[in-house]
């Protein structure tokens, strides 16, 4: 048996990392560093319905111990990706999350339908939180009521597993999970980036050309986990965990607060190679701690949660 | 392209706050084109993102490569603070460089270069110098104890430059230079790097010029295509956007809006 | 001119520095190591009408670039700050801004009545953000109607002006802003922590007794930063600023964002004489950035939100 | 009480990632008690909070403190990694020590100890010795290869020794020797400093004990009273607590809830 091993809906990965949406494009550039085949998964750049050039530049900031990033959806749209971007992962034996965004509910279920039928995409990730566009002013997954209708409507049209993936910029993200699973989804994903800002000393205006930008990297681990942590004591679907992961211990600790798997952001830019190193290290560090495998350590931490 | 835990061989302050770091590994057998650049990860746990640098010249045999780097920010600082000896984690090459393969020996080459721009001029011009062409360069600085390179440059061609302050060479910018009623400014080819304005002038000056290019900077995030942080945009009203990791950070003038 | 004074409602800064409540307790510690008289003004601990012991320990844990707190509002009560704490302040020329908690409207009342009339409090800093004492499941700071009632209730009884402390864990920090501004306050201070968690990995439990805590440190001034532009641009009282400061350009960063002075706490514990370098090296760093002086740069900036 | 820089005069390895570490820096002169700490910045910027170590022994003449540093963490081993020569930034001396104005000359003190609570014991029993007082230690360790300072101990008093695992002097806890028949454990004063466990089983079995002492630790922050991080309940039904920075490390035994 692989004791890195977890069996999600839609999804058998052979470890619990997988790279995170928007870190790791379609997988082209770090396919020349590493195999690809050897991650649990990949979640792929969001894809909307048309291609989508982003925000003006500066679209990154350094923050202390993170990152901001107001890329701002930048994908080559639908049809792209369904033509060149999936069949090039399609030569890796991993699965593919694809991450979807949209301007408008019809938006939404287009691509979810759509891109749910590539053969290498074995679940979706709604992206109701993406902090860079907005949508009549609110973000779709700041307000239950939208969430939930969203996600009700997207999963009707997905013939893969849905998982919603929630913002952290919410009073209550507890009120959000429980409207996605009252939504139907499969599971949900968590964190998205937090707002943030950084201003330029010389100029005394913000460094990125859009304002506000999403903050990510090691300096949001504490809310990720405390939100993971909130949401698994909360709804009985599972948690793929993410929000400023970058060691071994970190995948540990994000497990232990409630995810059944984790995925891999800014850690990707500070070390490329950061996916492959932490697959390699999880056996070594699980010994020491004593756990015998990550889907034991899962079930222990959800007993521990719903009793 | 790899990540690679290399060696620093040799550390020179060449003027106030400007390093030149020689390091060495498997790396530099990967460059293919001057004007590549690495994407260094700072010594500091708290400083996520690497900094990109350019290749400034290479020594295939000795597997080293030069860099020159001014301290600048928290990132560059911490970089240049590196002891010889210890080793710096590095991300390369990266990149596509200038291109040179159309060039025939007795050319002129035209190399325009400001500040911290100039040292991806270096290697480009070492290769251009033992293909048998003739360079000139135009340098431009903000005064006269910000020069660097010079006597490395002035064996490869002849050397114009300016200052902000006139304190050495013509006062005023690259463009007093190629403007100057004396200067040759025709070339077969022409290779800039520099600050905004300077890329921006030349961009502009040379967009009809067959083999003009320029090297651009811009904000990065993964260094290698991966995140869409570094984008410019295309100067063909197709709204779509080129990557300066991946595409650049060299572009044909006229290619993209700088 | 003094080019670091600064005039808010009820305080004569004469400069913009000054630490933050829970992070200096009543200045006694600190006395030793530096005059009190330098700064700013002293933001001295919650107190609460009765004394109490806070929460079990441990009581922080260590984040990237950041720490958790879950104090639980430890402090000698009302009466015991009026009877020693102040006055052991008052032997220095600094005014102080007294930090006010409770568990229900009629305690804030009844401690901003009467520790607003001890002679060496300047402003009262209401504390309706505090993560870690919960008053019917939600902070007060969290829902813009009770924030609006607190405040014009605290601000009646009140006889000198009231700075009420938002909390960054909402949705729409603008909107309580805005609802603070229209019950009576004087000015804001912002940002209090974020709600966070860290697991030991050996337990695979909670480190804090009182399991989740709040986020402080560098980790947090890009959402401080943001939080801070985006209410000096909705409301038109002065702000001032706190959450993640830790040296002389953080300090500039936060005014120019919108702040007309700051709160330095997390970085007391990194280096307990900050607020004492962070006045010393502010006039040298305002040369090399071409600033006259704070009040021209906060005049400056306010014209730029304001138009 | 002060920020200082102290530079570090030398580094020992004493058994695997146990580290003597002695400083030098005029903080040393305001170093009243034995059992006293110091709170050290980690060198990374991105851990914020400094780590408590206590002050194992002093030399007031040169102006030196040894530390004894066990390299758990990640602060711990970015601290004992800090190369002889460079500087550590040390805020100290912190807290309350151990009180021995009361003793005289000739009388028995009982020191007991556990794995890295043992170092505080050390200048403390040193003074202890001056003033000719006999001393007994007794000292658990994990195994015979985390046994370190033994022979420094033996010249100042009789070294009792357990082993959890058996591999040197009685296997089991230091409650083990207290508890076997031919140990005496009648003393004048009684200080302990150890695991919780230890310090629990102490403050316990001495709490009518006139002159019993224990040595406590917590999670701190500001490490000198300002926070109340590092609190302690008191035992007297009070429902009030102690600040372990501040009022501790040092407790009489049966006056806090450990
Ligand atoms: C392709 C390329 C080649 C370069 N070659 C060189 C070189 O050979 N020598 C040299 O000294 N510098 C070079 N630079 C500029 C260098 O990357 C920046 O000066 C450096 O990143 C600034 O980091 P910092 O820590 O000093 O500043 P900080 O202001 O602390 O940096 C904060 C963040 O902003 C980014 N940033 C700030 N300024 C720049 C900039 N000008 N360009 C890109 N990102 C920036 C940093 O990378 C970092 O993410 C190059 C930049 C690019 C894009
Ligand atoms: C008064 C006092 C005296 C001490 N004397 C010594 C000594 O002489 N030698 C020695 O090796 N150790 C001593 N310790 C323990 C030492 O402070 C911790 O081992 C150290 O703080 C752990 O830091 P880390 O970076 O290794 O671990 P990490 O787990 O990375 O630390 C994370 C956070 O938890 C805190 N923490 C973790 N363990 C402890 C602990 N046991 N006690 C207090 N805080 C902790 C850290 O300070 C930090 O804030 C003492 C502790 C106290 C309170
Ligand atoms: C540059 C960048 C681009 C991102 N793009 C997306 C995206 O397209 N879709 C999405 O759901 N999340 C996106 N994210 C958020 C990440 O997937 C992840 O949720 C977040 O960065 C937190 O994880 P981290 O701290 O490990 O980076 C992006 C993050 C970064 C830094
Ligand atoms: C240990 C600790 C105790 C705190 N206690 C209080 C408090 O009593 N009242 C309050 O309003 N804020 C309290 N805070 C919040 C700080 O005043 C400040 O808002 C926050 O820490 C962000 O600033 P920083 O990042 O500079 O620490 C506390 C923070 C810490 C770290
Ligand atoms: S920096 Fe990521 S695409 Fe260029
Ligand atoms: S650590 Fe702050 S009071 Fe003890």
């Amino acid at each position: 048996m692989n004791r890195l091993a977890v069996k999600l809906p839609g999804l058998d990965l052979k470890n619990p990392i997988i790279p995170a949406s928007g870190c790791f494009g379609f997988g082209e550039a770090f396919s020349e560093l590493y195999d690809l085949s050897i991650l649990g998964a990949i979640m792929v750049k969001a894809t909307t319905l048309d291609a989508r050039s982003g925000n003006p530049t500066p679209r990154v900031a350094e923050t202390p111990s993170g990152m901001l990033n107001a890329i701002g959806l930048q994908n080559p749209g639908l049809e792209e990706v369904l033509k060149t971007k999936l069949p090039f992962l399609s030569q890796y034996d991993v699965p593919v999350i694809a991450n979807v965004a949209g301007f408008s509910e019809e938006e939404y279920v287009e691509v979810c339908r759509r891109i749910s039928k590539a053969p290498n995409v074995k679940a979706i990730e709604l992206n109701i939180s993406c902090p860079n566009v907005k949508h009549g002013g609110i973000t779709f997954g700041t307000d239950a009521d939208t969430a939930y209708r969203l996600t009700k409507a997207c999963k009707e049209v997905s013939s893969v597993p849905l998982y919603v993936k929630l913002s952290p910029n919410v009073t209550d993200i507890v009120e959000i999970a429980r409207a996605v699973e009252k939504g139907g989804a499969d599971g949900i994903t968590m964190i998205n980036t937090l707002i943030g800002m950084r201003l330029d000393l010389k100029t005394h205006k913000p460094i990125l050309a859009n304002t506000t930008g999403g903050l990510s990297g090691p300096a949001i681990l504490p809310v990720a986990l405390r939100m993971i942590y909130q949401v698994s004591h909360a709804v009985s679907i599972p948690i793929i965990g993410m929000g400023g992961i970058s060691c071994v211990d970190d995948v540990l600790e994000m497990i232990m607060a409630g995810a059944s798997a984790v995925a891999i952001g800014t850690a990707n830019f500070t070390d490329p190679m950061i996916c492959k190193k932490l697959i390699e290290q999880l056996p070594n560090r699980m010994d020491e701690l004593k756990i015998s495998s990550i889907s034991h350590l899962i079930e222990e931490t959800r007993k521990e949660a719903h009793g | 392209m790899r990540v690679e835990t290399m060696k620093l061989i040799s550390k020179r302050e060449l003027i106030p706050s400007l390093y030149e770091l020689v390091c060495e590994g498997d790396l530099v057998s990967e460059i293919v084109m001057s004007g590549q650049f690495v994407d260094i990860k700072v010594p500091r746990a708290d400083l996520v993102l690497r900094r990109p640098i350019s290749i400034c010249s290479v020594d295939k045999e000795k597997k080293q490569m030069t860099l020159i780097i001014r301290a600048s920010g928290n990132g560059t600082q911490s970089i240049c603070e590196t002891k010889v000896g210890d080793s710096l984690d590095v991300l390369g090459p990266c990149g596509k460089g200038f291109p040179i393969d159309f060039l025939k020996k007795g050319q002129h080459v035209l190399l325009i270069g400001g500040g911290i721009g100039i040292p991806p001029l270096f290697e480009l011009a070492k290769q251009l110098s033992l293909n048998g062409l003739k360079l000139t360069f135009v340098f431009g600085f903000q005064s006269k104890n910000q020069i660097f390179y010079q006597n490395e440059f002035e064996a490869l061609g002849d050397v114009f430059i300016s200052t902000d302050d006139g304190s050495h060479g013509i006062k005023g910018s690259v463009e007093t230079i190629l403007n100057s009623d004396h200067f040759n400014e025709e070339a077969d080819a022409i290779y800039a790097c520099g600050p905004k304005g300077l890329n921006r002038m030349v961009n502009h000056r040379y967009s009809k010029h067959p083999h003009a290019y320029i090297s651009l900077e811009e904000r990065m995030a993964c260094g290698i295509g991966a995140c869409a942080a570094c984008v410019c945009d295309k100067d063909d009203r197709s709204g779509t956007n080129l990557k300066v990791c991946e595409d650049g950070p060299v572009f044909k003038c006229g290619e993209v809006i700088v």
